[in-house]
């Protein structure tokens, strides 16, 4: 959409960052502020980004369209299956340790049990809610790749 | 109380997942995703079934959803009230969405019908945590989900008007979920506790350190159930919300996501305001009068109407306001009788707005006077508007007459008379508005000379099993009041 | 210090509001609203709420003023 | 006391309306929201302290989340693991909530193309 090499090159750099840094914040929810909505949030930001610096079409190389929207149901789905799982374990539904998952120590990487789980179908499908609206709002009627400068 | 088995979570998660999937399985084969949803609000409504034979009518039962004790985590209570309430929201749902998969063809356009089943599916999960909820804040994720979706089944219609009126009920409800987010955070602020029951025990204790706070959340509660369910001042965004949708919203929006809020208040009224609160500040008797001028003034806006829909979505204004007034009475007679209109109300009003989906669908009419002689061409419609008509009137044989009845026992039992004279003015009101449309479709000479179209079958079935259910909820209404008599004594 | 921090912060947060309210030009407008979702950042970190520090700044100021502005493109810029 | 602040009020309204010509309506919007605002206050003024620890909100439910939380979830952060595992389910309804919006957008964006 900006035409202008000094965008462009920016966020050419900064933009794989700023996906490290979601992925990390993501990841690390149960160990340090964040979550998978701070997360999710920050990397679905950092593909906007993408589409908005170049055009659209890179953007849609780095996720297409019917992929976020299937993430988009599946995150929530996932959500929903984990609390099912524990059920299976013979626990309540979303129940975490009394159904079973397996804790570990608080503190290291692998804790907390469900906890992850969630984290990560929650970030998946905050990042992919951000770019399915952003795309259905900026695609419609013109041909993709060229769109008019907006003001 | 014991332990509930998985069954009131699996009515909602059940819903869920068809939601998640029924636009993804619309992409590739269309005919599924309308089965998978339909087969979830079967299996949801025969789920609430047998937890109507758990509970019975005085036990409660409570699900822990994580295995966390209450206070600490969200609970889920299953007492009979609330399971009335949640096979009225399964069952007509279920029935509403049988009519829809004949009507939405016309009305929507083909890509879209895959995400109207999604929105349909999670409105119904969200109406159905409403009832069971036990925690103020999982309450107000609930709102949301039910606003946003119950937005989004009206602006889904390829229309001008519906994107008018669908943004004019964003805007009001999401106001509505402001305030009464903003009275829970003050709720919470001086009590320390989300779950119902604590709230209840604690704040007789809070009310005389913080009473200002107490009243500011009680008055904001008013204000956001009474925005979202249209009692009289902020009725505003309902007549165009429900004329303009299409059919089936509009059966689902007046049949039952009005009410769901009502009965929300009613809930919060009886099981998180303790007596003392309600004995201090006199918040039944505002819903009283708010009620009663609703009932009056709904009739009379009813009247001046010119299209079919808009009278119906008007009519809607006024029969909300007869469940306010049983709950503001506050009285076990008039509460079974504004708990019982609720269900009455959902089948005859989404009578009402089916039949009038059929009428629009097979001739194009809307304008009530061009439906002389329409009842020559299309019996078993206007045959089902005659029956629901007869119901909001209150005519013996049909389950108006019994709500209004008990409604109408109430008021002489608390000695107010002037009351019982609102509730007749309205019945003979509706007569007014209701009955020139039926003696004009059957009995005027003239005759219908529009093209009409042949009715799809499924939409046949439930014209008729809607009439069957109007008149069941008159003649077999024993056995109801008398569930509601033993489930009401918890409460007094 | 910090006390002079928040309050003028708060200001900060309320003439923002109030210029968003009634600039006419609903570009500004966006622009204004991207500010306040800054400073609402600022202070959700100073409340001591960093998990909200970092989706305000993340949605409030980048992504909800993006999707204004492809929502203006679309229509007229001014009110 | 009263009586002068009516009258004060109503001599307002006369500027805001015959000098200022602001319209009825907004003149009385106005009064509104300042009564609104003005009972507001006293209730924010009883509100109990932001951060005293003899709160009511500061009773044995946040005190549970912070001693036994991290042995209990095994997550070190106590936010996650109030909003994954002890309200979990209030976080599902915030990924529907998500959900159905864009479902909303989408069905919106997608009937209205023309």
């Amino acid at each position: 959409m900006m035409d202008d090499q000094i965008v462009r090159i920016t966020s050419r750099l900064v933009a794989p960052f700023i996906q490290l840094y979601g992925i990390y914040i993501i990841l690390h929810g149960h160990l340090s502020p964040g979550g998978g909505f701070s997360g999710g949030a920050i990397f679905g930001a950092s593909l906007v980004l993408i589409a908005l610096s170049f055009n659209l079409e890179a953007g849609i190389k780095q996720i297409s369209h019917q992929t976020a929207s299937v993430l988009e149901s599946g995150g929530a789905l996932g959500f929903a299956l984990t609390g099912l799982v524990a059920i299976a374990f013979g626990g309540n539904y979303l129940a975490n340790r009394s159904a079973g998952f397996p804790l570990g120590e608080a503190g290291q990487f692998f804790s907390s049990g469900a906890i992850l789980v969630i984290t990560v179908f929650v970030g998946i499908k905050v990042a992919s809610t951000i770019t399915t609206l952003f795309y259905n709002i900026i695609e419609k009627e013109e041909p993709l790749g060229n769109h008019k400068q907006t003001d | 109380m014991e332990s509930a088995g998985h069954q009131p979570v699996l009515i909602i998660v059940l819903l869920l997942i068809s939601a998640f999937i029924a636009p993804l399985l619309y992409r590739r084969w269309r005919f599924l995703s309308g089965a998978v949803v339909l087969a979830a609000l079967t299996g949801s409504f025969i789920t609430a079934l047998l937890l109507l034979s758990k509970s019975g009518a005085s036990s409660s039962l409570s699900y822990h959803l994580g295995n966390w004790p209450p206070p600490w985590g969200i609970e889920l209570i299953i007492d009979p009230l609330r399971v009335y309430m949640l096979l009225v929201v399964t069952g007509v749902s279920l029935w509403i969405f049988i009519y829809a998969l004949g009507d939405l063809k016309h009305e929507l356009h083909n890509d879209v019908i895959g995400w109207y089943y999604s929105l349909y599916a999670v409105l119904v999960a969200s109406m159905s945590a409403i009832t069971l909820t036990n925690d103020l804040f999982n309450l107000f994720v609930l709102m949301e989900i039910c606003a946003i979706t119950a937005c989004a089944i009206i602006t889904i219609k390829d229309q001008r008007e519906c994107l008018e009126a669908g943004f004019k009920y964003l805007i009001m409800s999401a106001m509505g979920t402001g305030c009464f987010l903003l009275g829970v955070a003050m709720i919470y602020m001086v009590t320390g506790y989300l779950n119902y029951s604590f709230i209840q025990s604690e704040l007789s204790l809070a009310l005389t350190d913080y009473p200002l706070n107490i009243f500011t959340a009680a008055a904001l509660f008013i204000v956001a159930f009474g925005t979202k369910a249209a009692l009289f001042p902020l009725h505003v965004w309902l007549p165009d919300a429900h004329a303009a949708a299409p059919s089936p919203s509009s059966a689902m929006l007046s049949g039952l996501v009005i009410k769901i809020y009502a009965f929300a208040l009613f809930m919060i009224f009886y099981r998180v305001f303790p007596r003392s609160l309600l004995d201090t500040i006199p918040l039944n008797e505002i819903i009283l009068w708010l009620g009663a001028m609703g009932v009056m003034f709904g009739s009379i806006y009813a009247m001046l109407q010119t299209d079919l829909k808009k009278m119906l979505a008007y009519s809607s204004i006024s029969q909300i306001a007869f469940i306010f007034m049983g709950i503001g009475l506050d009285q076990p007679l008039a509460l079974t009788g504004g708990l019982y209109h609720i269900m009455v109300h959902a089948f005859t009003k989404s009578t009402l707005f089916m039949s009038a989906g059929a009428i629009i669908y097979s001739t194009g009419v809307r304008r009530i006077s061009d439906l002389g002689g329409i009842g020559k061409v299309l019996p078993l419609p206007l045959f089902a508007f005659t029956i629901g008509s007869a119901s909001m009137i209150g005519l013996p044989g049909t389950g108006g007459l019994i709500s209004k009845w008990y409604l109408a026992l109430g008021t002489l039992e608390t000695g107010r008379i002037l009351f019982l004279l609102v509730i007749l003015a309205s019945s003979l009101l509706n007569a007014i508005y209701y009955m020139p449309i039926v003696i004009n479709a059957f009995m005027s000479g003239e005759e219908f000379k529009e093209k009409v179209k042949i009715v799809p079958l499924s939409m046949q079935v439930t014209l008729a099993a809607g009439m069957i259910l109007v008149v069941i909820s008159g003649i077999f209404s024993r056995q109801v009041i008398i569930f509601f008599e033993q489930a009401l004594t918890s409460l007094y | 210090m910090t006390d002079i921090l928040n309050i003028l912060l708060l200001l900060f947060l309320i003439v923002c509001a109030v210029a968003v309210a009634h600039i006419r030009d609903l570009l500004s407008a966006v622009i204004l609203f991207s500010a306040f979702g800054l400073i609402m950042a600022i202070i959700w970190q100073q409340l001591g709420a960093p998990d909200i520090a970092m989706v305000e700044a993340a949605l409030g100021t980048g992504v909800a003023a993006l999707l204004l502005i492809a929502a203006i493109s679309k229509t007229k810029r001014a009110e | 006391m009263f009586y002068i602040l009516i009258l004060f009020l109503l001599i307002f309204a006369l500027f805001l309306r015959f000098i200022v010509g602001v319209e009825l309506r907004s003149i009385l919007t106005i009064y509104l929201l300042g009564l609104i605002v003005y009972f507001f206050s006293f209730a924010v003024a009883e509100m109990p302290t932001f951060g005293n620890p003899h709160n009511p909100a500061f009773n044995e439910v946040p005190e549970r989340y912070l001693e036994a939380g991290p042995s209990e979830t095994g997550a070190i952060n106590i936010i996650s693991s109030v909003i994954t595992d002890y309200r979990a389910f209030d976080t599902l309804g915030e990924a529907t909530v998500l959900f159905v919006a864009i479902a909303a957008v989408v069905a919106t964006l997608k009937s209205h193309r023309d």
